[in-house]
């Protein structure tokens, strides 16, 4: 007997880990692709929670799909300026660790 | 008269303050005097057709309203001007005075470098504490409140210039501005309360709500009372007091004698109504008053510089004003408001002119004999000694006043918290303090008018850099060196003035008991009955008799330099076990520095402690304090953008848990 | 025509000219792009005042067009207007290719419109990425400069993290409630509350939860504050008119509206929320001020402290009140921009607060604007500053308001922090008048202030008085 | 709702490839395999959109999210070429391990916090709540997405969405285009948009490779 996983709690809770383990990615990674590469797993985990939340529950119209488009397309924005931004800072500084972005603070008196 | 003209009397001064400001740095300073007086004076003479109004005694009050000013759904502030005879009274009160310290200034800051500076703040102090005396409600109010703590901050802060002078105006801003957070609240929660914001309309309903909601009426009045206690110094909001010391002559007369300072008990007077149900705040008014009388006293006591002296002797006299309120008796309060300013005005213009003339000198040490030289400022200086003293009934203004408080307190009734006394033992703790008022007055007086050869130690300081000088030198600049003499028609037109104003209030204040009639009293109460007067009993007249020998003997003792070098002795050489009985004069000096001099300087030296140490330390410990916490926050300002993001994350899981658990 | 689109038209026609700008004239003068820009945003605004009929509804009900919203639309395309008025001879100095920037700000002025309109979730997910990006853009945008860049990378990476999460509460009351209807979403909301189905309220409160952390992350409430004071530090003065000004107006309103439109049946959860965020940006923007001395820094953490105010002001939703503080606080800090831009030399900007010694002395008018304008911060009365935080104080304690637990105390908190506030307000005014002026003060004089920086000094000097004056707002 | 056997395994078999496909993600150090394995954790979450009959939202996640945003990033990777292992590790020792382990430390401590309050707050949630059949013919098809989208525009709520991230895809043009500038000024003209727009990131490699060569 197989067990009933395919079910709405089982999918909120993987859109959740992925949540976890993207924004872990953010605070772990140095590199600055890799926390946006990070932020897209969390992405990633907020799109299926939207998908899923249209099948199981709502399911008179693909509201959420639609949401996904947007969300994508968001996405995509994100990455090329973020990207940009990162060669940028690359031209500036010949690195894009994130020890390159932490000049700006309180310099303790 | 046409209301309209009200709104006339606070903006006068005020856009000759906006026109000074703006361009007063490319008038000559005639053109700068001229127009910084003539404003003043333009409101005095509006004020002075108002006092023809009818208005006074139990007359009818002039209202003007000029539509809402703050006006939001749930309240209204209206720009609304409220004449009846106690602010008529204050009124006349500022703009008079106001206009003779303008008089005066433009004698005393003749050399001064921004001089257009100086004249609009006080254009602009006259006009803020017009606004506040006339105000109907408490945002005016509070507008003016600000406006006097901020000009009182630009004149202090004159001499920027000069080492610690910053720093001095600061602390006093900053104590005001605590002052100013404290009546916010204050307002806020008689809104919360009320609903309005309007004194007549407070005046009219709150005493009714104010007995249902009795905490919330307590707290109001409360924070109310530490608005006026940082406005008018009462402890522990006194210290920037003696730091505003730091501005010029007639701003210490204007502002920290007979005006700002009185905005708390004007505040309180008109608020009575609220105090006369929460007897706590009465309390700790007595309290605080209590605190502030004694540490005045002995501070002034404890001081050389002559400023200084006379600004503890404001404290103690402002002290005197709330212990009246406290004890229930605004009137009586008022009433000793309006005395105080006239002798205390007298006396700072005198140490004013004393000043000029020596030089900028201000240790009274080194200005013995000073007075001999100058016949008006001795006049002066000798009504206002005389009238802080309340040496003399109708004569220099402060005799009636300070009976009438007495008067009020001994038959008040002091309780709450658990505790409670009787107005008497206030009342002897006052008659007490007010002979170290006596000794403090008469010996700066008996300095002053010494034997030594007049102003030798300052014309011995002054003389040799006369010369050298005097081509850069910035503030000394009433002449270096040089015989000591009065110089400036204007101050001595003004000490003239001063010193018959001073004779008048004497005699108007006079109450039923003495002969007179009470005048001042009817006036400011708007008619309210008049007590039955100051009764020349018994202990009037005793303690006057001790007053009068008292001050003469003081007078007598530092007046001559032999016998003032005979108080010093005691003083400095009391050491016990030291004495035999024929060197010691039979002991009588040992008894005399055992029993007088010893617990005065302990108790000088205890209130420079608590006033000078104490009460400053709280104020700095609560700035190291902000700083600490400043500096520990500012380590999690890292700049690293993945702390932030935890933070942030942190934060949103809080909520969503939180949340999740409702 | 659809009236929406119309009322639209300017902003895209606007930003349809400076593409064709672009191309044509690609070394062309900088002050046409910016008459474009400026007459495009002010005739967006006149469009929207004249073609929106208030409570309609446009595209099936993803926009509806309400007064609060039309007014919040006017203050943001204003306010961006005197922005970009800011901006012409400031972009030159730090080398900044006008034309491109002005798109990006148009782009961002169409965001706050349809943020102030929108309706469904999900044009407003794209109006707050709208609003968002180029703001991003905007901080990073000066790409020579290292401080730039880091601003720039800092803001995206820490929005990017928190949009994240905004869609994820998105999908939640998605969840919830199966509606992007934000009207339907409040009744079904209402509905779930009054027959207390716990499955569906668990999941809008998550929903709560996210959303409105991440709307507090974007206008800076702490705790969710860290990023501002670094992103306001290293981003050039004309963007941060723009992120400062119009755009915290705009994410400001779309909170109230999402609030006390889709959320009020929950207010009883979110009431605390905002009393927590209130009382702790007024502690944290206060205390974290104290030891400042970097101006653009301490106009930051003055941000937070009005952040504060206006959740205050959200709280007792007394709308009136709100949109008076945003609209005179928008003004106030462009005021104080237009005063850093004209302190500035011809090669750098004032930076720290030594920067700013005796400037009454060289510069008299700027000081004197600008200790109007930190007046005005401090809350001193008279000036429009003093006449919020007094409305939105009294509304929140008027004795018929009905509140939370707890709303009196962080009220008198928040007061009584400005005690402080005013601590470090007046070390600037100190160091421009009581200080001496420094050696090299000569090159300031002598550089005189742009036309445009007196304009928007005058301007904003001129509303704050007399917004301080007379205050009059009417139940809208 | 009954529910095959093979819907069962296929979603828990890729739940599970996408949660260490993630994993590999945030902890792999080399960048290009770490952003394989993003596009590896794409296709089994595409996977689960079918199962959950959306079909169209799992092309394009693969089409646009897989094919095109990833190859960006790969792009750029390649474009900046860190070493497989220097382009995560702290930079000059500005950082000190301990400072590091510190942060690592806390932001894995929030996470495991979160993980077990959170989540399981919300799991039991979801759990309680009624599950509802889709009952839209043609659900999640090409078909019905498009009348979605596209039917009545002018009454359609979601037109105007659909509108304005065009001007967000704008934006992020122009800023690309505004970083890739080699003067910042408005001067130069031959690498504004109109003339040759194509140029701007073979421009911005050269430079980062000739700068790189003077900091050495």
């Amino acid at each position: 007997m197989i067990p009933h996983v395919f079910n709405l709690q089982n999918c909120l809770a993987l859109s959740l880990l992925l949540v976890l383990i993207g924004s872990f990615g953010v605070f772990r990674r140095h590199s600055l692709i890799m926390i946006l590469l990070s932020v897209e797993v969390m992405l990633n985990g907020v799109n299926l929670s939207l998908v899923a939340f249209n099948y199981f529950r709502w399911g008179t119209s693909e509201t959420s799909h639609y949401l996904y488009m947007l969300s994508i397309g968001v996405a995509a924005v994100e990455a090329a300026v973020g990207l940009s931004m990162i060669i940028v800072l690359f031209k500036n500084f010949n690195d894009i660790t994130r020890e390159r972005i932490s000049r700006l603070g309180e310099r303790s008196a | 008269m046409n209301p309209t003209w009200l709104l006339l009397i606070p903006l006068l001064p005020g856009l000759s303050a906006a026109l000074l400001a703006l361009f007063g740095s490319r008038l000559p300073y005639n053109a700068i005097g001229a127009i910084a007086s003539a404003s003043v004076a333009g409101s005095l003479g509006l004020v002075l057709a108002f006092c023809g109004a009818g208005v006074f005694g139990a007359g009818q009050p002039i209202d003007f309203e000029a539509g809402p000013w703050i006006a939001t759904q749930a309240f209204q502030a209206g720009l609304h001007l409220h004449l009846d005879s106690l602010s008529l009274c204050m009124c006349l009160l500022v703009s008079f005075f106001g206009f003779l310290i303008t008089v005066y200034s433009v004698g005393y800051m003749r050399h001064d470098k921004e001089q257009g500076r100086f004249f609009a703040s006080l254009n602009l102090f006259v006009a803020s504490m017009l606004t506040l005396v006339l105000a109907d409600n408490l945002v005016l109010i509070f507008l003016g409140w600000e406006g006097v703590g901020l000009c009182s901050y630009l004149l202090i802060g004159h001499y920027w210039e000069q080492e610690d002078v910053p720093l001095a105006a600061f602390r006093a801003f900053f104590v005001n501005r605590i002052g100013d957070v404290l009546f916010l609240l204050g307002v806020f929660t008689l809104f919360s309360l009320f609903g309005t914001v309007s004194l007549s309309e407070l005046a009219l309903h709150g005493p009714g709500l104010a007995g249902i909601h009795t905490g919330q009426a307590a707290l109001g009045a409360l924070l109310l009372l530490g608005g006026a206690f940082a406005k008018s110094a009462q402890a522990p909001l006194h210290v920037w007091l003696a730091d505003a010391m730091a501005g010029p002559t007639p701003v210490s007369a204007l502002i920290h004698a007979a005006t700002m300072v009185t905005a708390g008990v004007y505040l309180l007077a008109r608020l009575d109504w609220l105090y006369a149900v929460s007897p706590e705040a009465r309390l700790i008014i007595c309290l605080c008053g209590l605190v502030t009388l004694i540490l005045g006293a002995l501070m002034a006591l404890a001081q050389t510089d002559i400023k200084k002296i006379l600004a503890y002797s404001t404290l103690s006299n402002l002290a005197l004003m709330f212990l009246a309120l406290a004890a229930g008796s605004a009137g009586a309060g008022l009433m000793h408001l309006f005395g105080h300013a006239c002798f205390k005005a007298l006396l700072f213009l005198a140490a004013g002119s004393v000043i000029v003339a020596a030089h900028h000198e201000q240790d009274v040490r080194k200005l013995t004999g000073v007075l001999k030289k100058l016949p008006v400022t001795n006049a002066a200086f000798l009504v206002g000694c005389i009238g802080g003293a309340g040496l003399i009934p109708y004569l220099a203004a402060g005799f009636f006043s300070k009976e009438a408080v007495l008067e009020s307190l001994s038959e008040a009734e002091f309780s709450g918290f658990g505790i409670a006394f009787s107005g008497r033992v206030v009342f002897w703790i006052v008659t007490a303090v007010e002979l170290l008022s006596v000794v403090y007055l008469f010996r700066l007086y008996g300095y002053l008018r010494s034997d030594t050869a007049a102003g030798a130690a300052v014309a011995g300081a002054a003389g040799p850099d006369a010369h050298g000088s005097k081509a850069h030198d910035s503030h000394a600049d009433h002449g270096h060196g040089g015989p000591i003499k009065e110089k400036s028609p204007a101050i001595l037109a003004v000490l003239g003035i001063l010193i018959l104003v001073a004779f008048a209030f004497g005699i108007v204040s006079a109450s039923h008991g003495f002969g007179g009639h009470g005048d001042v009293w009817r006036l400011i109460t708007g008619g309210a009955a008049e007590p039955e007067g100051v009764k020349p009993d018994a202990h009037t007249f005793i303690m006057l008799g001790i007053n009068i020998v008292l001050a003469i003997a003081c007078f007598a003792a530092f007046s001559s330099s032999k016998r003032r070098a005979g108080v010093q002795g005691i003083v400095k050489n009391f050491r016990l076990g030291s004495f035999g009985p024929l060197s010691r004069k039979f002991y009588f000096d040992d008894v005399y520095a055992l029993a007088i001099i010893a617990p005065l300087k302990g108790a000088a030296y205890l209130s420079r402690l608590v006033l000078e140490n104490i009460f400053t330390g709280v104020l700095t410990m609560g700035g190291w304090l902000g700083r600490g916490f400043s500096l520990g926050l500012r380590r999690f300002q890292t700049g690293k953008a993945h702390q932030y993001a935890v933070a942030v994350l942190m934060a949103v899981f809080l909520l969503v848990f939180w949340l999740g658990g409702k | 025509m659809n009236p929406y689109v119309l009322s639209q038209a300017p902003l895209i026609l606007g930003f349809v000219f400076l593409l064709v700008l672009a191309s044509v004239r690609p070394a062309g003068k900088e002050s046409l792009s910016n008459i474009i820009t400026i007459l495009s945003l002010v005739s967006g605004a006149i469009a929207i005042w004249l073609i929106l009929p208030e409570g309609a509804q446009f595209f099936g009900g993803a926009i509806r067009v309400t007064s609060v919203g039309k007014v919040l639309a006017y203050l943001c395309l204003g306010l961006t207007a005197v922005a970009l008025l800011l901006s012409e001879d400031y972009l030159d100095k730090v080398r900044i290719h006008g034309v491109d920037w002005r798109m990006v700000v148009l782009a961002l002025a169409l965001g706050m419109v349809n943020l102030c309109l929108a309706n469904d979730i999900a044009t407003l997910f794209i109006a707050y990425e709208l609003v968002s990006i180029p703001s991003y853009v905007l901080a990073g945008f000066a790409h020579k400069d290292p401080r730039s860049n880091e601003a720039g990378m800092k803001y995206l990476l820490l929005g990017v993290f928190s949009s994240v999460l905004f869609l994820l509460g998105l999908s939640f009351l998605y969840g919830a409630t199966g509606e992007i209807h934000l009207l339907a979403i409040h009744d079904k909301l209402a509905l779930a509350v009054g027959a207390g189905s716990t499955g569906d309220l668990m999941l809008a409160k998550v929903g709560l939860g996210l959303i409105v952390g991440a709307i507090f992350f974007k206008v800076a409430v702490a705790p969710f504050h860290s990023w501002l004071p670094d992103v306001y530090q290293g981003t050039n003065l004309a963007s941060l008119a723009i992120i400062s000004s119009p755009v915290k107006v705009a994410v400001f309103g779309m909170l109230g509206m999402l609030l006390w439109g889709a959320f009020e049946p929950l207010s009883d959860l979110w009431k605390p929320i905002l009393l927590a965020g209130a009382a702790m940006s007024a502690l944290m923007g206060n205390l974290q001020a104290i030891v400042q001395t970097n101006l653009k820094r301490l106009v930051a953490y003055s941000a937070v402290v009005n952040a504060g105010f206006i959740l205050l002001g959200i709280l007792v939703n007394s709308v009136p009140i709100v949109l008076f503080y945003l609209g005179s606080y928008g003004i106030m800090t462009l005021g104080s921009w237009a005063a850093f831009m004209a302190m500035g030399t011809k090669s750098s900007d004032v930076d720290e607060l030594s920067d700013v010694a005796g400037l009454g002395r060289t510069q008299r008018w700027v000081a004197l604007a600008m200790t109007l304008i930190l007046f005005s911060y401090a809350g001193i009365p008279l000036t429009a500053g003093f006449a919020a935080k007094f409305g939105v104080v009294l509304e929140a304690l008027k004795p018929e308001a009905f509140l939370p637990r707890g709303t009196l105390p962080v009220v008198y908190f928040s007061v009584a922090m400005g005690l402080v506030s005013f601590f470090f307000y007046f070390q600037i005014i100190r160091a421009m008048w009581l200080q001496s002026p420094p050696l090299d003060a000569g090159e300031r004089r002598g550089a005189g202030v742009a036309w445009p920086y007196a304009f928007v000094l005058v301007l904003s000097v001129v509303v704050i008085l007399s917004l301080g004056m007379f205050l009059r707002l009417p139940g809208m | 709702m009954p529910v095959s056997p093979l819907v069962e395994i296929t979603f828990a078999l890729s739940a599970l490839v996408i949660l260490l496909a993630s994993l590999a993600v945030v902890l792999i150090k080399n960048p290009v395999r770490a952003t394989l394995m993003l596009i590896l954790s794409f296709l089994p979450t595409s996977l689960i959109y079918i199962l959950l009959q959306a079909s169209f939202v799992g092309i394009l996640q693969i089409l646009v999210y897989a094919g095109a945003i990833m190859m960006l990033f790969t792009f750029v990777i390649m474009m900046i070429n860190p070493s497989p292992n220097e382009g995560d590790a702290p930079a000059g020792g500005s950082e000190s391990a301990f400072t590091g382990l510190r942060g690592g430390l806390v932001g894995f401590l929030i996470i495991g916090l979160a993980g077990t309050m959170v989540i399981p707050m919300i799991y039991h949630a979801a759990a309680s709540l009624p599950v509802q059949a889709v009952t839209k013919p043609h659900f999640g098809e090409l078909s019905s997405i498009a009348a979605l989208l596209f039917e009545d525009p002018a009454n359609n709520p979601l037109t105007v969405s659909f509108e304005l991230i065009s001007f967000l895809i704008l934006v992020g043009i122009i800023a690309a285009l505004n970083f890739s500038r080699r003067k910042g000024g408005q001067t130069v003209d031959e690498d504004s948009i109109s003339t040759r727009p194509t140029e701007a990131l073979p421009i911005v490699k050269r430079q980062s490779g000739i700068e790189a060569m003077e900091r050495k």
